[in-house]
């Protein structure tokens, strides 16, 4: 059984590793306080002439077993925080300089897209649009311009690990790099409507001729 | 209104009387509430530069007016709580009633304001600034009115010479309605 | 002020006024049966929020097939299915059942009072809240159909009926919405002042049981994070009726105000409910432990950090909904630090365990289950909370699966505890504990395999809201398929658990055995009335409780019982 | 005035159980309203010179003194216990909080990676429409699509 979407963009797996390492940090805390959970019930379960201890819970030695717990849980805390703030940095922040720039507009519930065309510039003569089916080349750093006609949608790629609100009246730009050709999913993922469950596109990454090639043949006369 | 009260409504662990110590938890709860709107309002204000056009239509003579009528309808509240704290339940519901009179005067200017500028064709969906506009105020009267009604039991009370510790209650209250006027004047018709 | 001493008067006159059938059970003023009305209310709505669950799951699992007792779930009502869901399991579920039935029941019976310091403001909360569910259930029935835009209500699909479809529905909606936050807020102030005024002689702040003081911060949080919420449904629903534009981009409005105004009061609403469930784990594990509470002062502090901490990290819902990226560290940061205070928390629960004498009852399985539960929720927030693994996990099942395993053991596991608990001194019987253990392991185990497939199809993709995932090719695998059906199985499993609950507390409401004053031998100020279940005022009034000494006091060296109540002088 | 309103005459009031409080005879408050009134008068001709700051400085900051001086002289807030200024401070200080987190996102109109294209048009309408238009209002909204 493979679940998990395949990584295909170049911080998709800065993403899928961010993941990896809050598992190993939160799965050592549950495993570990589990344990210590399970082992208590049993070890002090109601025995015959055992009556239970009298302590406050104030003594230094006992509550050592919580305070040292607890100043590793800080200490782990910051790798978390360093390592989510390094990939939202990378993803959202940063924004490396355009090789192509497309338009995405979303609206009840339909994608619509504007590709720059032969001339590599948005709004000329030759911007070929399509309705939900965004082309772009691979291993190009794409910028995203996303706009809505109505009310909030969002431009989700899960193999790319992007997603981003699309706020009307607004324009928001995303990024990202595709590093593998292929058809993908684009789904809306933010709530708008009726129809939000219908509201599927796809993203074709074509290699370099491929995507010459599509230009050429969709082209406006 | 000669209620029952239960023996936890007269104890005070706090030293704080029980209505008295509600009544500040009701302002906190009121300070978030007109917080929200001057926030929202104060940000969208800040953004919109635009917005100086169309506060030059509101008249500030009538908010001055009714600032001062609030003010004043402050002073009585004041007055009808030192009244009942020396015990003076009739002088404390004329006070109250002189309060009431400047609630109801003051609905009367806001009423006649609202004419006009409804008659100039200001209304709350003209564009933001007079939406916020109405709504801030808005909120801001109907917590007049409520006011009002609620010091028309108490003075009812106090004239009877019962529960006198309400008027010193519904006079936090109405200091507070004050408070929120004195920073909506500004907001809405000073800053141009 | 200096003549209001006919109270004293009041106070006795009272005691001796017989009440009327409609004064007693149609309009009380006593804080039992407001409190006894709530959750009934609140357990009533729950069936709705239970069936709405099974409407979606059913289409999510079968997709297009028709459902027993719904039939086939267009995409209009299966939106308003989970939005209706949402809305009443947090507002008309968690709200009245932990915080206004427990607070009402509890808290006068906990300090020692009579009853809350005003008992007609209490009523008039309860009057309220229920006209605000028969709004809601109305809405559900009106032309166009109930809202569907999601609980959160993001404008401008929720600000316009022309995106929402929904003129009626979408205003009802909001508007059932701003009346449960007022009986809520009267309900609040009742709680805070009767616990800070209303105390025993005797009784300090440390002396005071922990689920007062947790419904009290609750209420306080709720109080102070609710008002901008308030002002943001008038204005919403402004924009709905009148035309304003406060939250439409098309004139002017901003869409992302609104989200802030709601989740400004969202998330602190988590702890709103959190405190109250984690504040029957405090009740419930040192009686059955037969220990006292492993540092009162630290979990009350932990507890007050909580509160105030909740307040800086609402932003965590937006990280990618067109917030500056910028706030986004900022949330990050304070999200993360939260886990500081709440882990603490847990690890002093289950410190209590160490050195007890631990009876597995069903209160205390139902505590310990809260625990369990409650730890795979606050550690997967960890996920959620770190931007940059959110930016994959925004809006996908990673995140419905994160919170129903906060919220099923707040509203549900929570309740369970304090229910079965305190159902001795609500109805002077015991409830059937081999009913109640099969309940509770039938319960936890369909619990955990309804969510923890979720957690799977979350990771794999699946994004909430959609009606039928096989209109995206990626998600339409048999693999994600079987998770969603296992899913769906289990839930049926559950809601055919609930059915055991439901036989166990009417039949022992009024068969059960006789329970006693203190059938758990615990040190609590409500097990010490004279009647059971308390009669109207709790303690007769020339005799009320004083309290001598703090509420954990089990097994003390030197005494020949293993419990020594608080108001006992020596 | 401070030292007079903290002297304690040990007034014992019924309910309070405790709660000490002095009286102040009423012309104390009408010199208190007399201020106000001052103030008030201030607020409104200050902003009538057209200097920018001494409009920021004469009606917000003395709304501010304004409304100190009806919180601790008609509500008594100075006599009061410190727990009710806490809860009120808190409050306040929430909101300034909720202000400081939300206006990046709706009071600027460009920040990272975003632009509020719509906000800014409507700026720039509402300028080029001038004070004499006066209402700014919306042509009617365009009809959204019907599904």
């Amino acid at each position: 059984m493979n679940l998990f979407q395949p990584a295909l963009s170049t911080f998709a797996s800065d993403v899928d590793n961010l993941v990896m390492m809050i598992t190993a940090i939160v799965g050592f805390w549950y495993l570990a306080t589990n344990v210590m959970f399970f082992w208590l019930l049993w070890r002090y379960r109601a025995q015959e002439g055992v009556k239970a201890l009298y302590v406050t819970g104030h003594e230094p030695e006992l509550l050592r077993w919580i305070t040292y717990p607890h100043y590793l849980i800080i200490f782990m805390d910051l790798f978390v925080i360093v390592g989510a703030i390094k990939v939202w940095y990378n993803v959202k922040q940063n924004l490396p300089e355009p090789q192509e720039v497309v338009r995405v507009v979303g609206q009840q519930w339909a994608w619509s897209f504007q590709h720059p065309g032969a001339d590599g510039i948005l709004d000329t003569a030759d911007d070929i649009k399509t309705v939900d089916g965004l082309h772009v080349p691979v291993n190009k750093v794409v910028h995203a311009k996303l706009e809505s006609r109505d009310v909030l949608h969002n431009f989700s790629i899960p193999v790319f690990r992007l997603k981003q609100d699309i706020v009307p009246g607004r324009v928001i730009t995303a990024w990202f790099e595709a590093t593998q050709a292929g058809v993908y999913d684009l789904q809306c993922a933010e709530m708008c409507g009726i129809g939000h469950g219908l509201m599927a596109g796809r993203i074709y990454v074509e290699s370099d001729e491929d995507h010459l090639a599509w230009i050429t043949a969709n082209t406006p006369k | 209104m000669a209620a029952f009260r239960p023996i936890a409504n007269t104890r005070s662990a706090t030293g704080i009387p029980t209505a008295k110590l509600a009544v500040w938890w009701l302002l906190v709860s009121e300070i978030v509430i007109f917080g929200g709107v001057l926030a929202s309002y104060l940000m969208h204000r800040l953004g919109h530069p635009e917005w100086a056009n169309y506060a030059v239509h509101t008249q500030t003579a009538i908010g001055a007016t009714n600032t001062l009528v609030l003010l004043s309808s402050s002073l009585t509240a004041v007055l009808a709580h030192q009244a009942a704290q020396t015990g003076d339940g009739k002088k404390a519901a004329k006070f109250l009633l002189a309060t009431i009179a400047g609630a109801c005067l003051f609905l009367c200017f806001k009423a006649y304001e609202w004419h006009g500028e409804i008659e100039e064709g200001f209304v709350p969906w003209t564009n933001g600034f007079w939406a916020f506009y109405y709504t801030a105020a808005g909120i801001h009267a109907s917590h007049v009115i409520v006011g009002a009604i609620i010091m028309a039991f108490v003075a009812k009370d106090a004239y009877a010479g019962r529960d006198l510790h309400r008027v010193e209650n519904v006079g936090l209250y109405w200091h507070f309605v004050d408070l929120v006027w004195i920073f909506l004047f500004p907001l809405l018709y000073i800053a141009k | 002020m200096s003549v209001a001493h006919d109270h004293d008067h009041g106070a006795h006159d009272a005691h001796h006024h017989e009440m009327s059938f409609i004064e007693k059970y149609i309009f009380p003023t006593d804080h039992k049966y407001i409190g006894k009305q709530y959750m009934f209310t609140g357990m009533f709505m729950a069936l709705f929020g239970g069936f709405y669950a099974y409407v979606f799951r059913m289409q999510l699992a079968f997709p297009n097939m028709s459902v027993p007792f719904f039939g086939r779930v267009s995409p209009m009502e299966y939106n308003a299915a989970i939005t209706q869901h949402g809305t009443v399991m947090i507002f008309w579920v968690a709200m009245p059942v932990l915080i206004a039935a427990f607070g009402n029941f509890l808290i006068p019976l906990l300090i020692g009072a009579d009853d809350m310091a005003f008992p007609r403001l209490n009523r008039l909360s309860y009057q309220i809240f229920l006209v605000s569910a028969v709004v809601l259930i109305a809405s559900w029935f009106v032309p166009g159909g109930a809202f569907g835009g999601a609980w959160t209500a993001y404008p401008p699909l929720s600000a316009d009926a022309r995106y929402s479809l929904t003129p009626m529905g979408s205003s009802m909606w909001l508007i059932a919405v701003a009346l449960e936050f007022a009986a809520f807020l009267l309900g609040g102030i009742n709680f805070i002042v009767t616990a800070m005024n209303g105390r025993a002689p005797g009784m300090k702040w440390n002396d005071v049981p922990m689920i007062v003081w947790m419904i009290c911060i609750a209420s306080i949080l709720f109080m102070a994070s609710v008002g901008p919420l308030v002002a943001g449904a008038i204005m919403l629903l402004f924009d709905q009726n009148l035309g304003t534009n406060f939250f439409d981009p098309r004139r002017g409005g901003d869409p992302i105000l609104w989200q802030h105004l709601f989740w400004f009061f969202g998330h602190p609403e988590v702890y709103v409910v959190l405190l109250p469930a984690t504040g029957m784990c405090a009740e419930v594990i040192p009686v059955f432990a037969r220990k006292k509470l492993f540092a009162y002062d630290t979990v009350l502090y932990t507890t007050i950090g909580t509160g105030v901490l909740s307040f800086f990290v609402w932003a965590h819902h937006q990280f990618v909904a067109g917030i500056d990226p910028r706030m986004a560290n900022v949330f990050t940061i304070t999200t993360v630090l939260i886990s500081i205070p709440i882990a603490e928390m847990v690890f002093l629960y289950i410190a209590t365990l160490y050195g007890g004498s631990i009876r597995y009852t069903v209160p205390m399985l139902w505590a310990l289950g809260f625990i369990f539960a409650f730890l795979i929720g606050g550690v997967t927030g960890i996920y959620l909370g770190a931007s940059g693994a959110d930016i994959y996990f925004h809006d996908t099942y990673f995140v419905v699966a994160h919170f129903h395993y906060t919220f099923f053991p707040i509203a549900f596991i929570g309740t369970f505890t304090g229910f079965t608990y305190w159902f001795p001194k609500m109805f002077g019987r015991m409830m059937n504990e081999t009913l109640g253990k099969i309940h509770f392991f039938g319960t936890m185990i369909s619990f955990n395999f309804i969510f923890l497939p979720l957690f799977a199809t979350g990771l794999g993709g699946d994004h909430r809201r959609i009606y039928n995932y096989n209109n995206f090719p990626e998600l339409a695998t048999p693999d994600l398929q079987n998770l969603r059906i296992l899913a769906t199985v289990a839930l049926l499993v559950l809601i055919a658990f609930q059915f055991i609950f439901i036989y166990n507390t009417f039949y022992s409401m009024f068969f059960g055995p006789i329970s006693g004053t203190n059938p758990w031998k615990a040190t609590t100020l409500e097990w010490t009335t004279p009647e059971n279940p308390p009669g109207h005022g709790n303690w007769p009034p020339d005799n009320m409780p004083t309290v001598y000494r703090g509420p954990y006091e089990y097994s003390v060296p030197g005494r020949e019982d293993d419990f020594w109540p608080q108001n006992q002088q020596s | 005035m401070s030292a007079e309103a903290t002297h304690d005459h040990g007034h014992d009031h019924g309910a309070g159980g405790g709660h000490h409080e002095h009286i102040h005879p009423p012309s104390h408050y009408v010199k208190i309203w007399g201020v106000l009134c001052v103030l008030l008068v201030v607020s409104v001709t200050g902003p009538m010179l057209g200097i920018k700051i001494i409009t920021l400085i004469t009606a917000f900051g003395i709304a501010f003194v304004k409304a100190g001086i009806v919180i601790k002289y008609f509500m008594h807030l100075d006599t009061e216990k410190p727990i009710i200024w806490y809860a009120l401070i808190t409050s306040v200080v929430f909101m300034v909080l909720f202000f400081a987190a939300v206006s990046p996102d709706v009071m600027k109109h460009e920040g990272t990676r975003w632009e509020n294209v719509a906000a800014k048009a409507e700026v720039a309408r509402g300028l080029a429409a001038g004070a004499e238009h006066g209402g700014g209002e919306h042509e009617p909204a365009p009809a959204a699509e019907v599904h």
